[in-house]
């Protein structure tokens, strides 16, 4: 069965996720990849979106953070002041997503400029709920299309910690939760190396080569001493994700 | 105490050159109708307060009301950039703009501290980043229990709240209802307050003990502006008009077809 | 995740000698069967922490499970005196009780802030007053921007809070409503939470969308204790027995009466 | 027409209150008075009870601050913590009634304990809501009965701040809210000297003399220039709170 990268981040990021996982969902990948997991292996995951909606259970995916379908579906929705406060500060997350323009090797993003911050090249969205999710979650994932401008040697801008522009400030500052546990690409997973937390590859998608990799990474990519192959996506997940997605598509296009 | 304006008078009243102005809205009910007649006013000098600037505040800067932007998530949900902001803050046009960026933790704490009429917010954030390093407005406390050093930002106190709601009663009581968002805090914070509805109610009837309700004496002005969150939506009337944040992008990327469509949608 | 367990059980698995224990209802929803459990199960040396200790603290602490009480206002509402805890703190009977000491406005922060996770509220209050200078946990934090001092109390972090609640779901989740107190920052702040419930539903039906829920995943253990807040109420169940909180008064006057009424109405 | 002095007192604290106001009510003589006011010449005062009720209209007093009928009769009931945040110091209640085991002559109260902290004599109820109510209301009302063991030259224990110990504190700490304005008692009103923000007799109620109010009063209590008297109530605001009580007390004997 013939699959494009897109469904096979979206289906890898999906089957790291617990039954029991309370996930902070972001537009996107990470809100196609919670709701697969609900609909297939995890049907009891919580869905929480930082517009306050908490244990929602859309039938099509949201086009934004505060979609209706969210909050209609939503066990409750609360204030944003009391989503930041009780919820994510409170430590009743287990798993946030994040994104960014760019990421290092010890899974630190920038999503805030390319160039200098205060005369930028590219003004960027900037870090949204990210700095505090990197912070409060469990342990966060990170999904991105990989490429050698988006992996890179250096940030320009340290937006959300990872492990550390060393690897070592996260434990250095404190934070008990885990971090970036996971990175997810259309190309591969890397998780970090216990001592060192940069990230490794352990798992090439099907077809994928170390060459590829490495040409589309910033850094000087290491791999786990046992690289696993990616299973590709099921004829289930991709029919669940693909019927979720028509439903979406249906859905917004009746809307206008 | 509330009482019903026409919008373009209680515009006029409550919002001046120079004002900080926080207009918010978390998707849901976001005050485009009101944003529009602060441009039809031409307004200048604005301090725009806002966690999600989106295509409201694009508007604005474009139209040249804004002198500074605080806020901490600016781009076109689930489309992209923000191209008014991005051609003020890498180009300076129509007019440099300076920006102070926060977390949406910090923003959200700093709402319910205006709320609470504290000078400050603290809580847990900022660790390990380099915006703690360039905003002078993140500084810490120490904790005089644990010793913990926590985050701490200013208090958000603005001139003005700007919001849009579902439903005002005739006394002037305002019902916020779904995803609700700062809206309540943005209102409690402010020196004082705009509120435009969808419609005006009798009363509202059986309702949760727990409902989020404004009450009258909260609010300076409500102005009845059905549509006034579109392209935004209303729960319970309209739908988010997801075409136009995708046109959008179109209109907002060069200077000429977005002034084209200031000229003809919001100021002709 | 909530599970459903007899009172008994969930008292003995969740509440152990030395805890402190948050039992939260503010006039409404007082949590009684559980504290008489409590009692049953002669646990001792419990820091007992709430707003109002009311009669609920007066017979556990007559009794003699407590060995500090955390408190902002400690009288029998409308009657008088709690005379247990005023025998405990003047007489030492049945054992000496260490109070400390605070403002509604202090424990409501506190609350707050056990339920974000932080390690201290911060607030504005205690200017000028006795209590400040005798209660070690009334601090000062200053304010890094305009230099103001501000209150600091620790947080309420409890090992366990119990609530009483009108309904739970079969999944178990826990539907609050009408005066909510601080009993959702109760359940939030603690290690571990009991809720008794009057009720357990297929589902909450139509709702506010901003109903006050606390999903599963936050309750340690419900049980269902029909009538569990008796005297105090339970909107739309029963109401308030005012006629045993006027008796109380008597009841509680002698340790003899007490004790009497302990062996009647608790232990037997 | 015939009265008590508890009457007297309520109708007089009644009188007090504006129709704009936005009262911070406690149980007994405040909510009696409030509820007055409303039902005579305020009817849009606005009443906040401290359990979370926002704008209660009750049919009946309640006994409790937290009762049913304040809920049910309320625009709204937020958390106490909410109450305490954005409504109290949030600054938006203009008016906040208080009591007390003892007041002085600068109106500062105590209600925690007689004799000596550690050890007490008599153990009271503690501050409550008192401690922010009396720093942050606009203004606020004391309504006590008056005696010599009451009305103290020396308080055991300072649990609400007035004025302070020597009638300057409250500006030296920069407090910016008038605190209290009105003493009302069974037997006269009280109001701050301008500059001393001593309280001196202001208005004696009907039939009483000075050398009453004085043998009540535990320091050389002073009189204004002009003392008035105190209007006695009226037969229309005997018969709303002799109504309202009458319909409390029916309700109160059909619950039980």
């Amino acid at each position: 069965m013939s699959y494009t990268s897109s469904e096979m981040m979206t289906v890898a990021a999906a089957r790291a996720l617990r039954n029991d996982d309370v996930c902070f969902v972001g537009i996107g990948l990470p809100s196609a990849a919670c709701n697969v997991a609900r609909l297939t292996h995890a049907p009891d995951l919580t869905l929480i979106y930082e517009s306050g909606t908490i244990a929602t259970r859309p039938a099509i995916l949201p086009l934004s953070i505060g979609d209706g379908e969210l909050c209609e579906t939503a066990l409750t929705t609360v204030s944003v002041p009391e989503m930041f406060r009780y919820w994510l500060q409170g430590g009743r997350i287990t798993l946030g997503f994040l994104g960014g323009a760019q990421i290092d090797r010890y899974g630190n993003l920038n999503s805030t400029v390319i160039g200098d911050y205060a005369k930028p090249k590219v003004r960027l969205p900037g870090a949204g709920g990210a700095t505090e999710i990197a912070s409060q979650c469990g342990r966060t994932f990170v999904v991105m299309q990989q490429s050698a401008r988006t992996f890179v040697e250096k940030l320009d801008f340290l937006t959300t910690l990872g492990h550390g522009r060393t690897g070592r400030e996260r434990r250095e500052l404190g934070i008990r939760t885990a971090g970036p546990q996971l990175v997810v690409t259309d190309l591969c997973m890397l998780q970090p190396e216990q001592d060192t937390c940069e990230f490794i590859v352990t798992s090439l998608h099907p077809g994928v080569t170390r060459e590829q990799v490495q040409q589309n990474t910033g850094w000087p990519v290491r791999f786990a001493d046992t690289v696993a192959q990616t299973a590709g996506p099921t004829a289930d997940e991709l029919a669940v994700l693909r019927e979720l997605n028509e439903r979406t598509a249906r859905a917004h296009r009746s809307d206008s | 105490m509330a009482l019903f304006f026409r919008l373009e008078e209680a515009v006029s009243d409550l919002i001046h050159d120079g004002d900080s102005v926080a207009m918010e809205g978390f998707t849901h009910l976001i005050p485009f109708a009101a944003g529009h007649e602060i441009i039809r006013q031409r307004l200048r000098n604005l301090t725009l307060i806002r966690m999600t600037p989106d295509l409201i505040y694009d508007q604005l800067i474009g139209a040249g009301c804004a002198r500074k932007l605080i806020f901490s998530w600016g781009g076109n949900p689930g489309v992209g950039s923000l191209h008014r902001l991005r051609d003020a803050v890498e180009r300076g046009w129509p007019n440099p703009i300076e920006i102070e960026e926060h977390s949406h933790a910090a923003m959200a704490n700093a709402y319910a501290a205006g709320a609470s009429n504290l000078p400050c917010a603290v809580f847990r954030g900022y660790e390990g980043v380099d915006l703690a390093q360039l905003n002078p407005n993140i500084r810490t406390v120490t904790c005089p229990f644990t010793g913990e050093r926590l985050a701490c930002v200013p208090a958000i106190r603005p001139d003005v709240a700007v919001i849009h709601a579902r439903r005002a009663d005739r006394e002037g009581n305002v019902l916020l209802e779904g995803i609700v968002g700062v809206q309540k805090e943005a209102v409690l914070s402010a020196k004082r307050s705009l509120v435009t509805v969808e419609e005006v109610v009798d009363n509202f009837g059986p309702r949760s003990p727990n409902a989020v309700i404004l009450p009258k004496w909260t609010v300076s002005a409500i102005s009845v502006v059905p549509g006034g969150a579109r392209p935004s939506y209303a729960h319970g009337y309209y739908s988010r008009d997801n075409s136009f944040y995708v046109k959008w992008d179109e209109v907002s990327k060069s200077r000429e077809s977005f002034l084209e469509w200031l000229r003809l949608e919001v100021t002709a």
